[in-house]
C-alpha cells in the first residue's frame, strides 16, 4: 500500500460536481448516483431545466423537503426523503427500468471504484470474501443510459490510483465509462485510452499521470493548456 | 426552459424520412391520430413502413396514407375491417407488404422495443403458422416462440391532454396502443386535445411519463374517422 | 360438398350462450370473442357476477350504451360501442396482453371455424390464397387463457362437420378448446377424444355422431341420459 | 357479489404454505406491506424464498420474518441497508441462501412473470459476475444475457386504495414494486389504507387492474418501519 497524502490543490466536491452539471445539455433526463453525483443537482448553471429520474420510480425529481415536512413514501434511490416538482410522474419499477434500460435516460452520473482505460467501470462490490453482495440499479444503469460520467476521487484514501488499466474489483460494466470528474482532472475515456481534457488549478499533467494507474494522453485544446495541434 | 409543444401538425412530422418506421396508434378509429397522419400524407415521406393494429377504414387517415402510395409495408394484427377497402386492394394487387403479427405479440414487442428488451419467448402462437421459421424453446415442460422487440423512428399517437414536459392522459379505450408506441419510437410525436400548465396533471394520474415523448401538437377538436368515412370523405 | 340442411332440433344461439354461460363460476375474469359468444353477457345466472374484459384495454366491460350516448372511444374488440361499469379500469394494450397471456382471465368464450378432437382450433383463417389475413387476437387468447370453450353450430352451412379429426384450415392454437357448445350438444374435449356431456332436446346420439367429424364418446352422467356406470 | 376484502390481516396469509415463494413489496420503507409481515410471522410458514428489492431492516416486517428464521432464500437486488443487520449476520453465518439480481432485472424478471413471458434477453449484467453461467446471445450486434421470468405462490402488497374487485391505487414513490408483483403472484395479498365503493376509483386512474388481486384487507394507520426501527421495537 502507499503512503496516504493530502492533496491541497484540485478540486472540491462541489467543483467537480459542477464542472459535470455544466456539462449536461439543457432538456436532458438525468439519473444521478449516491454520493458527490447528488450534488449535480444543486449546480445547474442558470437558465437551464433538467429532469431528474430517480429508478425507485419519480420523474421530476426536486430537492430535500424543508425539515418537518418529509414524507416517508416520498424517497430517492438512496433513501432519503425528496421532493416532486409540478410537471412530475409517479410510476412502478417495470415502468421505471423501462426507463433505463429502453435508453430512454440522457445522462447518469456515478461514483466509481475503478474506471479502466477502456470504460470498464467497477463501482458495486469489493469481491471481499465476507462483504454482503449488493448490486441495486448500477448494472441496468451502465447498461442502459446512453452516457454514462463518473465523478470520483483521482485516487483512494490509501493513494492507489482509481483510473486503472484494467479493474481488480467486480465489474459493473464493460466499456460503459464517457468521462471522469476527479478532483485532479476532466478525463476522457476514448479508443486510444485515457485522455486528458482539463487540469484542475494547481495540478500539473505530471501529477496527474503520477496517480493515474494507466497511460494518460493529453488530449487538451491548447485554449485548456494541451499541446497546440 | 424544457417544452414540447410544436406548432402545428405540419412541424411535428417534418422530418419524418423516406423509409421510415412509423407506428400509428388507436385501435379502430379509437386513438387514431387523424390530424397527424394527414399532415404526414401533406409532407409526403415514402416507403415508410408502418405499425398498427388495423390499416385504417375508408380514405382518411391511416387508410388515406396507405392509398397515397406511401407505405411500403404494413406491420399489424388486423389487416381488415368493416370499412377497409385501400389495404385489402393494394395487398391483393401485392402492392404493399404485410407482416401479420398476433395482436398480444405485437403489442410486446413494441413494449420490449421500448425497455430495451431485444427478444422474447411467447406461447402465443406456437405450432401455427405464424410461428413459421421462428426459434422455439421448451422452458418448464412448455413450448414457446422467440419474438423480437419492435422498434420506430416515429410513432403518431392521439392523447388527451398534455403539459409542456410530454406527460399524457388518454382517454378510455383510446388509450390502446398510444403509451407503448410513445416508449419504442425514437421519436414519439403526439397529438393530444388539451395542453395544460406543469402540474396540470396529477403525478399519480400520468399515464405516460414525458421522457417517452418528443412532441406534442395540440388538435382540440381532432376529426372523428366514422364520420368522415360515413360522410364518403377523402384525404387530401 | 354435403347437401344443406335444416334443423328445427336443437338449441338457438341464445340458448348456446346461456349453458356456456351456467358453466362459468362467481366471480370469474371472462373474454368474450365476437359473434354468438358476446350473448354470453346477457345470460348471466342471476346473482352470480363476472368481470369482461376486453383486449382492446376495458376490464369491467358493460352492456352497449342506449342509442344516442355511444362514445367512440369507449368501444369492444369488435369495434363496437359499449359501457364501462363501477369499478371499471382501463390501461393500455401490453397490459392487457398480459392479463391474457399472463394466465390470469379464468375463461375465453370464442366461436370457431374446427375444432379438432384433440383440442385445435382453427378460427382465424380459411387459408384461401386471396384472403386477407387477419388474426387479432385469437392466438393471444388460446395461448393464454386458462380454459377456452367455444360456441359453435356443430356444421358449417353447407353441414360438413366443424367438430373434425385434425382441423384442415390453419390453426389458431394448438390442444387449446376444453369443451364445445353447439347447436346440437354439448361436448367436451379429452385425452380419449370428443365426449359428449349433453344432447340438446329431440336431438339423438346418432343425430350428432353423424354430424361429427372425428369419434364421439358417451360421456353423458346417467342423470344426463348417459350409459349407466 | 365479487368482494376481495378480507376482515383482517392473519385471515389473508392464512394460507401460506411451507415453502412457498412469497413477493415482498417495497423499496426500504416506502411500500412495505408491515402488518402483512407480522401476520406471516404469527401464522409461521417456514422454508419460505422471499423475493424482494432490500432485506428490511431493524428487527421488524421483513427482517423480522427473517430473524424468526422462516425464509430461507432471498432473491434481491440490495440485501443490506442502513439499518439491516438480520440478513447480514444470517448470511455470513451461512444460514439463509442470497440469489443477486439487478434492480432493473428484478422489476423485469417480476414483470415478464406476470405477464406470461417465460425468459427474456437483457444488456444487464453482460461481462459481469451476475452473468455467470448465463446464456450470452448476440442481436444487433450487441450481447444480451437470457434472464426468465419470476412467479410467486403469494404476494404481499402495500397499496393506498382499493374497491372490492381489488382495483388498487398506490401513493407516491411506495408504488415501486407493488403493481408487477400483483401481477406476478398465483394470490397477491394487499393492505390497503382505505377501501372505496366501486367506482370511487376513477377507471382513468386505476394503477392495479383488480384481475392482479386476490385479497385486501383494510390497514387505516399502516406501522411506519423506520419509527419502529428508531424506538428498537422488535416482532413478535
Amino acid at each position: 500500500m502507499s503512503t496516504a497524502k493530502t492533496t491541497t490543490a484540485g478540486w472540491s466536491r462541489e467543483q467537480m460536481a459542477r464542472l459535470a452539471a455544466e456539462d449536461i445539455p439543457d432538456g436532458s433526463y438525468v439519473n444521478l448516483g449516491i454520493g458527490i453525483p447528488e450534488l449535480v443537482a444543486q449546480s445547474i448553471p442558470e437558465g437551464r431545466e433538467m429532469v431528474f429520474q430517480t429508478e425507485n420510480g419519480l420523474l421530476g425529481m426536486g430537492p430535500a423537503p424543508a425539515p418537518g415536512t418529509e414524507d416517508p413514501e416520498l424517497i430517492n434511490a438512496g433513501k432519503k426523503p425528496v421532493t416532486a416538482l409540478p410537471g412530475a410522474a409517479y410510476f412502478h419499477h417495470a415502468d421505471s427500468f423501462a426507463m433505463i434500460r429502453g435508453g430512454h435516460i440522457d445522462i447518469c452520473v456515478l461514483g466509481a471504484m475503478q474506471v479502466a482505460e477502456n470504460g470498464d467501470l467497477a463501482n458495486w462490490s469489493t469481491g471481499e470474501a465476507d462483504a454482503i453482495p449488493a448490486v441495486g440499479g448500477a448494472m441496468d444503469l451502465v447498461a442502459g443510459v446512453r452516457r454514462i460520467v463518473v465523478i470520483t476521487e483521482h485516487t483512494t484514501k490509501n493513494g492507489e490510483p482509481k483510473l486503472v488499466k484494467s479493474c481488480t474489483y467486480p465489474l459493473t460494466g464493460k466499456n460503459v465509462v464517457s468521462r471522469i470528474y476527479s478532483n485532479l482532472a476532466v478525463v476522457d475515456v476514448t479508443p486510444k485510452g485515457f485522455s486528458l481534457v482539463k487540469l484542475a488549478p494547481g495540478v500539473t499533467l505530471d501529477d496527474v499521470k503520477a496517480k493515474t494507474g494507466a497511460a494518460l494522453h493529453d488530449g487538451r485544446s491548447a485554449e485548456d493548456g494541451g499541446p497546440s495541434q | 426552459m424544457i417544452n414540447k409543444r410544436v406548432e402545428s401538425a405540419a412541424a411535428a412530422v417534418a422530418d419524418i424520412h423516406d423509409g421510415a418506421t412509423v407506428m400509428v396508434g388507436g385501435f379502430g378509429e379509437a386513438g387514431s391520430p387523424i390530424e397527424l397522419l394527414h399532415a404526414l400524407i401533406d409532407h409526403g415521406a415514402k416507403n415508410l413502413t408502418g405499425v398498427s393494429n388495423n390499416t385504417g377504414s375508408g380514405r382518411v387517415g391511416l387508410a388515406a396514407l396507405i392509398a397515397n402510395g406511401q407505405v411500403r409495408k404494413m406491420i399489424c394484427s388486423f389487416p381488415r375491417t368493416a370499412n377497409s377497402m385501400v389495404f385489402p386492394e393494394l395487398y391483393r394487387a401485392g402492392k404493399i407488404e404485410l407482416e401479420l403479427v398476433p395482436q398480444g405479440t405485437l403489442a410486446e414487442r413494441i413494449r420490449a422495443g421500448g425497455a430495451g428488451v431485444p427478444a422474447f419467448y411467447t406461447a402465443t402462437a406456437v405450432g401455427t403458422q405464424l410461428a413459421a421459421g421462428k426459434e422455439v424453446r421448451s422452458f418448464d415442460g412448455r413450448e414457446y416462440v422467440l419474438e423480437r422487440g419492435l422498434r420506430a423512428d416515429f410513432s403518431l399517437v392521439m392523447a388527451d391532454r398534455a403539459d409542456r414536459y410530454g406527460n399524457l392522459t388518454f382517454r378510455k379505450t383510446a388509450r390502446n396502443f398510444g403509451p407503448i408506441m410513445c416508449m419504442a419510437a425514437r421519436k414519439a410525436i403526439v397529438q393530444a386535445r388539451q395542453m395544460v400548465d406543469a402540474g396540470g396533471i396529477d403525478p399519480e394520474h400520468v399515464v405516460t411519463p414525458g421522457i417517452f415523448v418528443d412532441r406534442v401538437v395540440v388538435i382540440p377538436e381532432p376529426a372523428q374517422e366514422s364520420i368522415l368515412v360515413k360522410e364518403g370523405r377523402s384525404y387530401p
